[in-house]
């Protein structure tokens, strides 16, 4: 991507972008969810959006999650394009018997009859002091869910085209948006673009170790590498930005290359999706040059915090980053 | 304010006698023929289970069919219906192909789900049948968005919703039908009453004594009909459907019938008595059905087995043609997960 | 049997000035004193968010004091609550010790959670106060809960389940008042009515007048009160607590009320006029209160001002205490998850 | 365990044993679920239980999952410990609000001032041609989810065993009873007795790999190993039993001994649990034994089909064990 001489605007405002860029373009296309009109959505991402479109397209519900998750199925079913904000991932909770059951098996189970695009739209993730039910990474569990993808993107760029993407895709997407990107800047093209949902991206090249990070995790891992090249230590950073379907072949050809691997995330480690990672690589030809064990350095397993001092020591920061990396890039040598 | 526990005070309804003289002879027809081949479908369904030819489960309506016919009956050939795992009779009313109707029971390629559904999914879009889900009160929240879709684009199509009694206790039951309401949806709930869920009778669930009582909590018409009375459940529906075909929303209407096997083959019948299932067997529909069109004059004796014997040869047919299609493969199983 | 869109029809309780007479004079002092607790804490709360002490969100329940105080007024001490999100109202009532529940709003080890839940999830599990849920109407199924257990050991404590209005659209109030109403739970669901879920009006998401209609559909007694009128409130829940406590199971009441605040601090207040937020604060259920005990000649101006006088130095010494109060360390966190 | 002499009954009878004899000597245990009285269970498993202790305590409910999964953690706050049967795993989909911001968190968010006794019993898995709603194994999600514990016994003897400890955690443990297990006949004590959560079990001793199992894939990868062992081909098969908490020492061991590992299960591959055991290996000392890749046999990424030869091919058969085992054995030979 050329991002010389490009505007630059919020992760926030790439994901309303890629909204009502989409929303010109198809009138099937329409957004649901809790507050997403007059209120603009509980992070603000839909300001404003409610006078171009009005009301229908612009859609408050009531606090109905399960409902909200069968409208946007329903809806898709029929060959509508809905995109359906869920107020935080941890409700999904209450849509999961909808999003798991009938969105993504409708299609197999029916014998390949019929289709359901739609798109889920979840902030996810701590920071924000909201506490246990209210800052949750749940991508682990959709990943082992055939028939719904998952996508999180960590940068502005990313969310405009994957979002734009996600929206065209003829299936269920989960799109992760970490509540603490919303406010970070970054270049964007005005025009719609595309990125395929298939397409990992090395984020920052190096040669001594593979961090695989996504969602908040890639501006850690950056920052952190930044940190590690002042000690002589190069780190690759490769954002799978898809979760299912997986860039397999960008993450094994940046491990074959460094042959140490860091796999960070926000979630849990126990379960998480750097189970899934670790497990793509260890299985592949990149075992072969692997110099450390793979290393993972993920949440903690305990709910996420109130207090800040504990809400922060309950995920990965910079600071941990740097730490295990530095171990990891000395181990065995 | 306090709990009713008597049982369902039926609203009766007096325009069968009516509809008899107003409904063209062909409909008439064509519902006796759709009721007798739900019974011959799944008593052939029963058949090739007992035989071991069928996998997996199965759950049948037998005695429910003036349900399903009744209210399918009102619709548009463009309307549609999304139902559930008790769901041949809906498959069937809605005017499913016999033959591939009964290939997806028996898992074949050429069945309506290419064999991946079965019994408890059978879907036919191009038909307007929206598919059966077997997580029971899961289909009524996508009904809010197949009408939401209709609603949006405009359309004058209504949709049916169908669930079981037992369904009415799931929060998804609770949140479709108020949202329904708020959006003016055109959609009709219809609750199968077959006053079981497994096990469990409707007074051992909840402490009202008619399930249409509940339309109350969402500001929409509500009413409990005599499901073993196909014209009671015609004329009940058609008032649902041209109401929220005119832009008025949803209404609930509760049919209240019986079911005369288990819920579904391990089913050992312990929770009723044999003399209540005797009891709704003399009730039966189709007999019920029968006796009112030859008692009015409208069809002779003959005639009405005519229709049943035709309905018999059909599916009689169907089950041997599907018996000779081909079983699925399983090679390309993961492309088929999603659309391109 | 359609929607009526007409507001609230508010039952009217004659009781208020029985009670001014009945209730001895150290009960109508204690709930004067638990509201201009409420109202000061939350003032505190703003004060030292706003100052940046506090980390993360709060919802205030200013406005609304006269619905936990006058509910929780009608318990014995070991009854106990369960509640939500807007909940430091019920915590207050309850007899929560003000410094360790500042303590837990400061984000302290020695608060209620020992600062692991927040403004969000007070709970004080010895004190009857089950805790606080985040997540609009989760804490209703674990009334449920917390019910049966109260019946299975035939204790004779009841149990008071609080949510707002807009959870009463959550598939979750269903499923739980209906279980409720059909085991006979010692349990009163309490709708913390302030008209408002986020930025939707009630009459936006549901086709009812009254909350207190959706009791119909579990068959328990229903009813919409004042909420603004403590000794009203008191009323209404006395008599739902003395019908669960005897046995005959859950009701529901529906306490109409007003938040004055946003719904959190993100609120930007678009979706309401400032008329009708200053219509509703002139309806501030503290000033009436004390309107009508002084009217009644229950207490004097003066001893009303030293009620609320020494409520809120008992909140300023609250929050200079727990200012105080050490951080919690996270190096042991992972113990803290399971019980050994 | 000595196995001589005692009597042999099933998994399911034995899962029955353990409910009866903890109800017996704990008035606070009690059954709760859909059809669990009169019916005995979707698959029988408390026939018998309502005559012995009444429809208290073997409570019959609506078709109200969330509902269920909120009574029973009420109950457990309050020190009673329920024991909650789902008729099917599939629909946890609609408890997952209550299981995971409810139960599981609770003991943390409210300061470790509480605890959550109970278990959620869950029929799991394929091979009833019920297709793709009664069919899932979602241990993958729970595993993720800090404050439960993921419980997964393959034989009569574990499940009584696991059952007993289970109902005896102060925590909130799922316990996955695979319907195709139901029916295994194998010897179990008939005093009540317990088996450690964190107890993985070598179920065959071999040196040639190591095949790691859970639930129904333990019974076949004994069977694959008798295939292979009749090739020359020694197996050692260990089960871990409890997903979560892993007594990853188990599983090291064997693998550092081995240096091959298969990890199988029959939830879709993508995402699954196997991933997490992946992981622990390729992060631990047993990576510098691993003669070969990782390698993982999972279910295929796709719903549960309802026809019977796509719903075996669907998922690991001793045929795909045998095979894939073999070709590992080879490896780099
Ligand atoms: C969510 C869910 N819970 C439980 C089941 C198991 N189950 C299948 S049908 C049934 C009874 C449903 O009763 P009702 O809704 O009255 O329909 P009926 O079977 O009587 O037609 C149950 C409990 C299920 N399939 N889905
Ligand atoms: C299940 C769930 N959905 C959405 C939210 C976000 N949210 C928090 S409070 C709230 C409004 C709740 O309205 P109401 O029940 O009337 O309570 P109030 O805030 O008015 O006291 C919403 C939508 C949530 N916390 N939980
Ligand atoms: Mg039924
Ligand atoms: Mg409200």
């Amino acid at each position: 991507m050329n991002t010389n001489h490009t505007r630059e605007i919020t992760y926030l405002e790439a994901v309303r972008e890629a909204m009502i860029q989409e929303m010109r373009l198809n009138k099937e296309v329409f957004l649901i969810g809790e507050d997403v009109g007059t209120y603009g959505g509980a992070f603000g991402v839909s300001k404003g959006m409610l006078e171009e479109f009005g009301p229908e397209r612009i859609r408050d519900t009531p606090i109905s999650e399960a409902a909200i998750a069968g409208a946007a199925t329903g809806a898709a079913l029929m060959g509508m394009r809905p995109v359906m904000e869920v107020m935080f991932m941890d409700f999904l909770t209450i849509s999961t018997n909808q999003l798991v059951n009938q969105a993504a098996k409708m299609r197999f189970m029916f014998g390949g009859k019929c289709s359901i695009p739609m798109v889920i739209r979840a902030p996810s993730g701590s920071g924000t002091g909201a506490a246990a039910q209210h800052s949750q990474s749940l991508e682990a569990w959709f990943v082992n869910v055939p028939g719904i993808k998952v996508v999180a993107p960590s940068s502005p760029y990313d969310a405009k085209g994957l979002l734009i993407a996600a929206i065209r895709d003829n299936n269920p997407v989960l799109f992760m948006e970490h509540k603490l990107l919303y406010r970070l800047k970054g270049p964007v093209p005005e025009e719609p673009y595309t990125i395929p949902l298939q397409s990992a991206e090395v984020k920052r090249e190096g040669r001594d170790l593979t961090i695989v990070a996504y969602s908040i995790m890639v501006p850690r891992a950056l920052e952190a590498a930044e940190k590690l090249a002042a000690e002589g230590i190069e780190v690759e950073v490769v954002d799978p930005r898809s979760l299912k379907p997986l860039d397999k072949e960008t993450i094994i050809r940046s491990v074959s290359k460094t042959g140490r691997v860091l796999i960070t995330h926000e979630a849990p480690g126990t379960g998480g999706y750097g189970g899934e990672l670790a497990a793509v690589i260890a299985g592949s030809a990149a075992f072969d040059y692997l110099d450390a064990p793979i290393r993972r350095l993920a949440g903690r397993d305990v709910p996420i915090p109130y207090n800040r001092t504990l809400e922060q020591a309950a995920v990965p920061q910079v600071e941990d980053i740097v730490a295990a990396a530095r171990e990891l890039a000395q181990e065995g040598r | 304010m306090t709990a009713q526990k008597t049982k369902a005070n039926i609203v009766a309804t007096s325009g069968s006698h009516r509809l008899l003289k107003e409904l063209p002879h062909a409909k008439l027809t064509w519902m006796l023929q759709r009721m007798c081949e739900i019974r011959y479908f799944e008593e052939k369904a029963e058949d090739l289970y007992m035989r071991g030819l069928v996998h997996g489960t199965m759950h049948l309506s037998i005695g429910q069919e003036a349900t399903s016919v009744g209210s399918i009956a009102t619709l548009r050939p463009e309307d549609l219906i999304i139902h559930h795992h008790r769901g041949h009779g809906h498959t069937i009313a809605k005017g499913a192909d016999l033959t591939t109707m009964m290939a997806e029971f028996l898992g074949k390629e050429t069945g309506y789900c290419r064999g991946r559904g079965g019994s408890m999914h059978i879907a036919d879009i191009s038909g307007g049948n929206m598919g059966a889900t077997g997580v029971v009160g899961g289909g009524i929240p996508t009904a809010v968005g197949i009408a939401l879709a209709l609603q949006m684009r405009r359309s004058e199509q209504v949709l049916l919703s169908y669930f079981g009694d037992g369904a009415t206790n799931e929060g998804e039951f609770h949140e479709s039908l108020n949202m329904a309401s708020t959006w003016k949806l055109p959609v009709v709930f219809i609750c199968d009453n077959n006053q079981y869920g497994m096990s469990m009778h409707v007074s051992r669930v909840m402490n009202i004594a008619n399930i249409s009582e509940r339309a109350a909590s969402y500001g929409i018409p509500g009413q409990s009909v005599d499901g073993n009375d196909v014209l009671a459940v015609y004329e009940a529906v058609l008032g649902a459907v041209e109401h929220a075909r005119s832009g008025k929303g949803p209404s609930l209407i509760d049919c209240v019938s019986y079911r005369w096997r288990g819920h579904s083959k391990s089913d050992r019948n312990l929770y009723r008595t044999q003399e209540e299932i005797e009891e709704w067997k003399r009730k039966c529909p189709i007999r019920r059905f029968k006796k009112v069109l030859i008692e009015a004059v409208v069809m002779t004796d003959s005639e009405t087995e005519a229709i049943d014997q035709t309905a018999k040869a059909t599916i009689e047919h169907a089950a041997e043609v599907a018996q000779t299609f081909p079983e699925p493969s399983p090679e390309h199983m993961e492309e088929e997960v999603y659309a391109l």
